[in-house]
């Protein structure tokens, strides 16, 4: 079976380029089948890959497939080969999974549309390059599925492209992230010049072997590719382009912008972890940026009114509790995190789409209400979405996994218990948006009528991911819930295990089980007393509008960059080189006009001439 | 026999061949023109001649009769063109012949 | 004698062709496409058997090991002769012209309909003299080939362009020409200069290269190669002609401007700027390093500024070629190949670039963004084919200008961190000037219905092979990369050898 | 005797040409005729050059400069006369209103004197060749009686040459008065002395004057513009041939050395010449002129081959000055084919080309050709001319000069341009232009396309002409 590696990204690429070439051709109907099919037989493979692997892991818990030599020259050889070691087997699951149950929700999400064809092309190609991104031996080629990746989710942000608006927040999300990509760049320039190769595992023992603990290379190298990981995770500072990505497709937004791409640069990290060991600044810096970026986010998440931004803001605040994670070495409980969260998350994004479905696209939370007996299975997955979101302690995935994170921050030394402290407030601030969400949606007068109705592509999507963010935290349990480790194991032959946990691990614990249920209880309240409505309906003050545009970032950079860019294109526009050149030519118009004159066509001007030229040259060859 | 100094002639016909130069130059009359490229030519003749007599040799005079040929052969076209442009124009004024040039009027 | 045919082809087929639109307009496009084909026909070969075995062992390029070769005396006076030479980069650079040249018949199949004669001649015989640049290892002949193919250039943009045409022609001809008489005196100080130091007269490259002209007459006469090659690339300041001349030219102008004449430049200063004059190049490096990159950031700014689509691809060329002259500069072998494989991922990404404008344009008859918008609806095959080639050139990894780029940025950042940085930073206005393309010609409202067709099957199947050739050179590039590999391998050691010693001298 | 008749063959066989002509035209008046006589003698003069070389022998040591060198200039005199002499013939058609006869008289007159120039030994016959060829050129300049710029160009050119002459003539005074003599050699030997230095300027300025650079190029553009086509090819290009040979028979008489200054008062004339023709026909609309200004422009850039001396600058001296040659006779012939001596004017004017290519492709591709040649691009022959001359000036290290020449070369590509580009526009729709009624007979395609076979031949192989003139020229 593990042969067939290779099928897996080759699978949607194949699709794609089907779907490329004659999808115009194509009815509706076949481009959906070949680009459901396409993901399916990844995900069917990846599956099988998955079993057999837990029935008899390869040697050493790796699985190379030498594909073909991208370039070999004298000191740089790229091998195109796929690596999948159990980091990358999990992501692989998660991705061709979950891909497989966004594409059947898309058939009918998108049905009707106007380039039904092309949008599958566009989301096979980002299977494919998503697929690449992780199974890349060669950090080359991961940068080859990284910007794949973004190239695909700029083509589906602006999927609907006669709307500028589109257009923009698409434009946007690309040149954030290839801002970030370039310093990524820089990174993998730095690491092939002086550690010599590109391959991933290669590399990393070279870089153990030759550079110290905290050096400056490793910490400029990691922190290279960190910021390019960050722009990709759009964490702090890079945030801003993910709630302008919303304006693509729903389904686009819970694959992309939720569950797969958006959390590369995790991946990026684990993947690299050998490195950031190395590292220890950067690790530092990790966590606090995530601390700053899961707070920021939180409290932006909590004044949104249209619906996929709450989500777009939640999931920035989610990714920076996995990169809280990593900042502190718990790169296992970190791709926990990736695994619940894809799952609730593309959970809440499908119900969310949903809702939208039937709500002629309404996404604004406001003009929702009262749609638990109108949509119940939107609202049964919709609630187990946003309790695993609010980390609802035991039956929801989310709570597991956070826990998980928690627990390992809290330990981590020097400013741990600090991040814990605003782990745990984010946490509290989580829960509360995330019902707040709820309840404004799902209960209380209805203002919008519901038409319509949904079938087996829209239920078959929810209903498995409802039932996976239900039960998938059990496959990693606390102590007291049975202390399973499935996941932990899987990963251990790559991250190793974590530290073991204190007997004080019960109160921070305990705390990370309250917390949530305070949050909602916080949401109940201010819903029951109206308060939400009230300040939705008012003129917003100026701390409200601050956290509405997620705290000013886009005006700041519309400032910092995009103005003087702006100056600089206005300025240069006519390319000033060519007007010097215009101002030559038009000297020597000058002096031909000039010289002309003394073409006047006088006999004796002309003699006059004559006689002037012969005096100069007598004056020169005997005075001179 | 007194030998003459050539430098008086020599001057003579510079001062004549700058009498020319001017009379080129200030006239504008077409006949006065020809007269004026024929005290020049002229001054180159006795030029010639006061070469000839400083060196004792023929050739200043010979060439002198080379240029008067070309003098007379050099006025009568002259005189030709003179006429035509007259018919045309009911001028001698050589600065009226003035169609060919670059400068518009 | 194989090399001469791959003159004498091109130029009989120009001569044929021209009469032969008095028949039919059909006959000079078949006889094009025919003589093309012929061409292609002989070139392709020669890299397999003896060739493959030439190609796997470098060796000095005094022992005239080629992949083929032909001498023949021309001016015996002045020590002149017709030698042709041909290697990896060389034949790269020929299979690059041909192809190219094929696609620039194809696309003017229907765009030229009046004197296809003489359009088709002149087309051949630019060709011809881009052949004859790639092949010729005599520094007169390679001029003259220089100064051969500027003439039918100046006629298609001349005769076939659009309306500003005249002044566009002028000014391409008097850029290219003025700067290609600098680099003839260059060509004559450097002659003469050997003949002084030996007492032979001679042209021929190979023993010109053993001179190596030192000090501030070195680099005086490396200047004028230099400054020649350096309008051509294009590089700023010297880069006007280019957004003009395409803008007006047709499209197989256009085409054969991007996709051939700019590559004589990057093969003229690796074949013969730098190896010519090592120590003078290497004096030179940082500023040829410094206008690279000032290229890249202002060639990607100007595109962004542009209305017209044609001038901002043009713009975007010569950001792509600042790339091109870094890499150069950077004396480093994998740059080299970066170099070579971005010249010809950029022949044909840009080259079908300036094919979709030309569609374009010839649909809507017009060029300016602010009046399209919206193509995507009307013409999808037409907008998806656009963007595909857009994302290209942007640099998109899994395609060919990735690659070139890659390796520039990898072989400079060994020489120097900075500029290779910066380089890389330019890579975010490329971002934007194609995005701010894609959205300003494809995306957005169609503001009116344009009752216009779709690529038709001549033109989708053309834009497929180019789209294969840039996926190809993406994710196989390995094979061009040998080919090319013994050129560089003879052409660097040369720069390195002679300049450690030089530069001490030098200073 | 017999060798030093062989000697002299040529010069009395053009002398006796004119004398034939004059009896048969005092006998009867036939065009035919007295062409037939005209091309004969130009050709049997040609051919007796190689003959009269073989004789090894002069019979007029004091007078004519026999050598090699002087007879190759003066067979490319009679070549280039002769290709005037066909592009008159076309030109002068029976329709018109003067007699027709008199024209290859001149023309035949004119070679004489230009081949007594170029093989003179001494001031006096090159006094009298300057004058015979002067005075036959007054005359076929005005030789459309009916046309007033025709008439108005010959009494400039006849005053201005005039004046020419007189200076040269006070000159060469001067230098009699000074050193007794009337042959070269003593002048060259002399020391510079105030007399000496200003014979040499005022012969100089003459020379300057007959060779159009700065600043005794002031009259070209009218008298080119004023003249028949043939009659300004005639002007432009065998006065220029004539001067050129005896400049490099002076230059290589033993002794000669050309003094620092007199070299920087030729190179800032060269300077000069460049830029200032170039300059001045940026923006013209009258292609003549534009050949007049170009003219001055391209002697200059000979003056630097001259400058350079050397091998490899004679060698470029007398390339240039025969691809010159071909090139202008070839340019004045594209307008003499399409016009005619009867008509008010000559197609002269650039927008008269106005869509050649489309009506007469041949035709312009020849006029493409030479614009070429001109501007000095290859396949055509002015590259390597050019080439030559920067070959020259590079091995000299004239570098200001060169640099000079690559400018100038430059400003003149936007005016060679631009008439390529006119006659490759849209023909309008302008039914009486003259370029696209004119017939044009056999002769005069099989003559142009004989000076483009020249132009391009030469311009691709450019070694069988080296050959040739190293031949000739030693």
């Amino acid at each position: 079976m593990n042969h067939l590696l290779w099928l897996v990204p080759a699978s949607p690429l194949m699709g794609a380029t089907i779907l490329g070439l004659c999808g115009t051709m194509l009815p509706a109907r076949a481009a959906a089948i070949i680009g459901t099919a396409s993901v399916g037989i990844a995900a069917f493979i990846a599956i099988l890959i998955g079993l057999h692997w837990y029935a008899a892991a390869p040697p050493s818990h790796i699985l190379i497939q030498h594909l073909w030599t991208w370039l070999t020259l004298p000191g740089l050889t790229v091998d195109i080969s796929l690596y999948l070691d159990p980091v990358a087997l999990l992501m692989m699951l998660v991705i061709t999974i979950i891909g497989t149950l966004i594409h059947l929700f898309s058939t009918a999400y998108m049905a009707g549309e106007a380039g039904y064809s092309r949008y599958f092309a566009y989301l096979n190609l980002f299977v494919a390059a998503m697929l690449l991104l992780i199974l890349a031996s060669d950090l080359l080629v991961l940068f080859v599925g990284w910007e794949g990746v973004g190239v695909c989710s700029y083509l589906l942000v602006g999927f609907w492209f006669q709307d500028a608006a589109n257009g923009y927040a698409a434009r946007k999300s690309f040149i954030v992230t290839r801002i970030a990509d370039i310093a990524m760049l820089a990174g993998i320039l730095l690491l092939a010049v002086k550690l010599g190769t590109l391959s991933i595992q290669p590399m990393l023992a070279r870089a153990t072997e030759l550079w110290p603990h905290g050096g400056a290379w490793p910490t400029l190298a990691a922190g290279l590719l960190l910021i390019g990981g960050l722009g990709k995770s759009a964490q702090f500072p890079f945030q801003t382009w993910l709630p302008d990505a919303m304006a693509g497709p729903t389904p686009v937004s819970a694959l992309i912008h939720a569950a797969t791409m958006v959390t590369a640069g995790v991946y990026l990290v684990v993947r690299l972890h050998v490195l950031y060991l190395l590292a220890p600044d950067v690790l530092l810096a990790i966590s606090i940026g995530a601390g700053i970026t899961i707070l920021l986010a939180a409290l932006a998440a909590l004044v949104q009114s249209d619906i996929k931004r709450v989500l777009a803001y939640s999931t920035i605040s989610q990714i920076g509790y996995m990169f809280l994670a990593l900042g502190v070495g718990a790169w296992s409980a970190g791709m926990f995190h990736f695994l619940t969260h894809a799952v609730f998350k593309a959970l809440l994004f499908l119900s969310a789409g949903a809702i939208a479905m039937r709500l002629d696209h309404e996404q604004d939370i406001f003009k929702m209400g009262g749609l638990r007996t109108s949509l119940p299975l939107a609202f049964w997955s919709f609630l187990i979405g946003a309790a695993s979101l609010a980390a609802v302690p035991i039956i929801s995935a989310g709570s597991f996994s956070k826990e998980m994170i928690l627990g390992a921050v809290w330990f981590a030394p020097g400013i741990g218990p600090g991040l814990w402290a605003a782990g745990l407030l984010g946490a509290l601030i989580t829960a509360t948006y995330s019902f707040r969400v709820v309840f404004l949606v799902f209960f209380g007068p209805a203002h919008t009528p519901v038409t319509g109705r949904s079938g087996a592509p829209i239920a078959v999507p929810l209903v498995l991911l409802a039932a996976g963010s239900l039960l998938i935290g059990w496959l990693e349990t606390p102590s007291f819930l049975g202390g399973d480790r499935l996941v932990m194991t899987l990963l251990h032959p790559v991250l190793g295990s974590p530290a073991p946990r204190s007997a004080l691990a019960i109160l921070v614990e305990a705390a990370g089980y309250i917390v949530p249920l305070l949050g909602i209880a916080i949401a109940y309240t201010l819903y029951r007393n109206g308060h939400w409505q009230r300040v939705a309906a008012a003129e917003p003050g100026a701390l409200r509008r601050l956290l509405r545009t997620g705290f000013g970032f886009d005006a700041l950079y519309e400032a910092l960059l995009v103005r003087p860019f702006m100056a600089l294109v206005r300025a240069l526009r006519h390319d000033p080189v060519d007007h010097v050149v215009t101002l030559i030519s038009a000297a020597t118009l000058q002096l031909h006009h000039t010289l002309r004159r003394s073409q006047i066509g006088q006999i004796r001007r002309y003699a006059a001439w004559l006689m002037a030229g012969s005096i100069a040259t007598i004056a020169l060859l005997v005075f001179a | 026999m007194v030998s003459l100094s050539w430098h008086a002639p020599a001057t003579l016909a510079a001062m004549l061949f700058i009498i020319g130069l001017i009379g080129l130059l200030a006239r504008r009359s077409l006949i006065f023109v020809l007269m004026s490229i024929e005290i020049m030519l002229n001054a180159a003749g006795l030029l010639f001649i006061t070469a000839g007599m400083r060196w004792g040799n023929p050739q200043g005079q010979i060439m002198f009769i080379f240029v008067i040929n070309l003098a007379g052969a050099e006025l009568a076209l002259g005189l030709i063109l003179l006429l035509r442009l007259r018919n045309r124009l009911t001028t001698l004024d050589g600065d009226a012949a003035n169609r060919l040039r670059d400068v518009q009027a | 004698m194989i090399l001469a045919w791959l003159l004498i082809i091109p130029l009989l087929g120009g001569l044929l062709a021209w009469p032969a639109d008095r028949i039919t307009p059909m006959l000079p496009r078949a006889i094009s496409l025919a003589t093309l084909l012929l061409e292609l026909g002989l070139i392709l070969p020669l890299v397999h058997g003896s060739g493959a075995a030439i190609l796997s062992a470098p060796s000095p390029i005094t022992s005239g090991r080629w992949l083929a070769t032909f001498d023949a005396s021309w001016i015996p006076t002045l020590g002149i002769s017709i030698r042709l030479d041909l290697d990896g980069l060389s034949w790269l650079l020929i299979v690059l012209t041909t192809i190219i040249g094929l696609f620039a018949v194809i696309v003017s199949w229907r765009e030229i309909d009046h004197s296809t004669g003489f359009f088709h001649a002149n087309l051949l015989w630019s060709l011809a003299g881009s052949i004859g640049v790639f092949l010729a290892l005599d520094l007169f002949l390679f001029f003259f080939f220089w100064e051969v193919m500027l003439v039918p250039m100046y006629f298609i943009i001349a005769i076939w362009g659009h309306e500003h045409r005249r002044r566009a022609a002028i000014k391409f001809f008097l850029f290219t020409q003025g700067s290609g008489l600098l680099m003839l005196l260059s060509i004559l100080a450097l002659a003469f200069l050997h003949q002084r130091q030996t007492g032979v007269l001679t042209f021929d490259y190979v023993t010109l290269l053993a001179s190596q002209p030192t000090g501030r007459l070195g680099t005086l006469i490396m200047l004028g190669f230099f400054i020649a090659f350096l309008v051509k690339l294009p590089s700023f300041p010297v880069h006007i002609w280019l957004p003009d001349t395409h803008t007006e030219a047709p499209t197989a102008g256009s085409v054969i401007l991007a996709s051939i004449l700019l590559k004589t430049a990057g093969y003229g200063l690796m074949r013969f700027a730098v190896p010519l004059f090592t120590a003078a190049a290497h004096h030179i490096a940082p500023i040829a390093m410094a206008l690279g990159t000032i290229s890249i950031f202002y060639g990607a700014i100007l595109a962004y500024g542009q209305s017209d689509l044609k001038k901002l691809v043009a713009y975007s060329s010569i950001s792509h070629m600042g790339f091109v002259l870094i890499g150069i500069y950077s004396f480093n072998a994998l740059a080299w190949q970066g170099a070579v494989i971005l010249m010809i991922a950029h022949g044909v990404s840009t080259g079908a670039l300036f094919i979709t404008v030309g569609s374009i344009q010839h649909r809507l008859h017009t060029r300016d963004l602010t009046r399209m918008g919206g193509l995507w609806t009307d013409l999808p095959r037409l907008s998806s084919f656009g963007t595909f080639f857009v994302v290209a050139s942007m640099g998109l990894p899994g395609l060919g200008n990735f690659v070139g780029e890659f390796l520039i940025l990898r072989g400079v950042y060994a020489v120097s961190p900075t500029i290779a940085i910066l380089a890389a930073i330019g890579l975010i206005p490329a971002a934007l000037y194609s995005l701010i393309a894609i959205q300003r010609a494809f995306h957005g409202e169609a503001n009116a219905k344009r009752g216009t067709h779709d690529f038709g099957t001549r033109e989708t199947a053309m834009m497929l092979a180019l789209g294969a050739a840039v996926i190809w050179l993406g994710i196989d590039p390995q094979p061009v990369l040998k080919i090319a590999a013994p050129s560089i391998a003879v052409l660097l050691p040369i720069t390195h050898a002679a300049a450690i010693p030089a530069t001490r001298r030098g200073t | 005797m017999m060798t030093l008749m062989q000697a002299a063959a040529p010069l009395l066989v053009l002398a006796l040409t004119v004398t034939a002509m004059l009896a048969a035209l005092a006998i009867r008046r036939s065009f035919a005729v007295t062409i037939g006589i005209a091309a004969t003698g130009l050709i049997l003069a040609t051919i007796s050059i190689p003959w009269a070389l073989a004789a090894r022998a002069n019979p007029f040591p004091s007078l004519f400069n026999l050598t090699p060198d002087a007879l190759g200039f003066a067979g490319l005199i009679l070549l280039a006369g002769l290709a005037t002499l066909i592009l008159a013939t076309l030109y002068l058609t029976r329709d018109l209103p003067l007699p027709r006869e008199e024209y290859p008289l001149l023309l035949v007159l004119a070679t004489l004197g230009a081949f007594a120039m170029a093989t003179s030994a001494g001031f006096i016959t090159l006094f009298l060749g300057l004058e015979t060829m002067t005075i036959a050129m007054i005359g076929m300049i005005a030789y459309p009686r009916d046309r007033p710029e025709a008439e108005e160009a010959a009494l400039k050119y006849l005053v201005l040459s005039g004046m020419s002459s007189a200076i040269v003539l006070f000159g060469i005074g001067l230098a009699a008065l000074a050193t007794g003599h009337l042959t070269f050699a003593p002048l060259l030997a002399a020391g510079p002395n105030p007399i000496i230095l200003t014979a040499l300027a005022l012969i100089g300025a003459g020379a300057g004057f007959k060779l159009s650079v700065v600043p005794f190029h002031i009259w070209v553009p009218d008298i080119y513009a004023g003249a028949p086509a043939p009659s300004a090819a005639y002007v432009a290009v065998i006065p220029k041939i004539a001067v050129i040979a005896v400049i490099l028979h002076l230059l290589a008489m033993p002794g000669s050395t050309v003094s620092p200054i007199l070299a920087s008062a030729v190179g800032i004339v060269a300077m000069l010449s460049m830029l200032v023709g170039n300059l001045l026909a940026l923006m013209q609309e009258n292609l003549k002129r534009v050949l007049g200004y170009s003219s001055i422009a391209h002697l200059g850039y000979l003056l630097i081959a001259l400058l350079a001396a050397g091998r490899i600058g004679r060698a470029g001296v007398i390339f240039y000055i025969v691809t010159y040659a071909i090139t202008v006779i070839g340019a004045f012939g594209v307008i003499g084919v399409l016009s005619r001596a009867g008509s008010a004017r000559d197609a002269d004017q650039i927008d008269d080309l106005r869509g050649l290519f489309w009506h007469r492709p041949l035709l312009a591709t020849i006029m493409t050709l030479i614009l070429l040649s001109l501007a000095g691009i290859p396949p055509a022959i002015g590259f390597i001319a050019k080439l030559y001359i920067m070959a020259a000036g590079v091995s000299a290290d004239l570098r200001v000069l060169t640099a000079t020449l690559v400018l100038s070369s430059v400003i003149g590509l936007f005016y060679y341009l631009r008439i390529i580009l006119v006659m490759a526009l849209k023909p309008a729709d302008r039914a009486e232009a003259p370029a696209s009624v004119i017939a044009i007979p056999i002769t005069g395609w099989l003559t142009m396309a004989g000076l483009g076979a020249l132009i391009l031949g030469f311009g691709i192989a450019p070694q069988s002409l080296m050959t040739l003139l190293h031949a000739v020229f030693k």
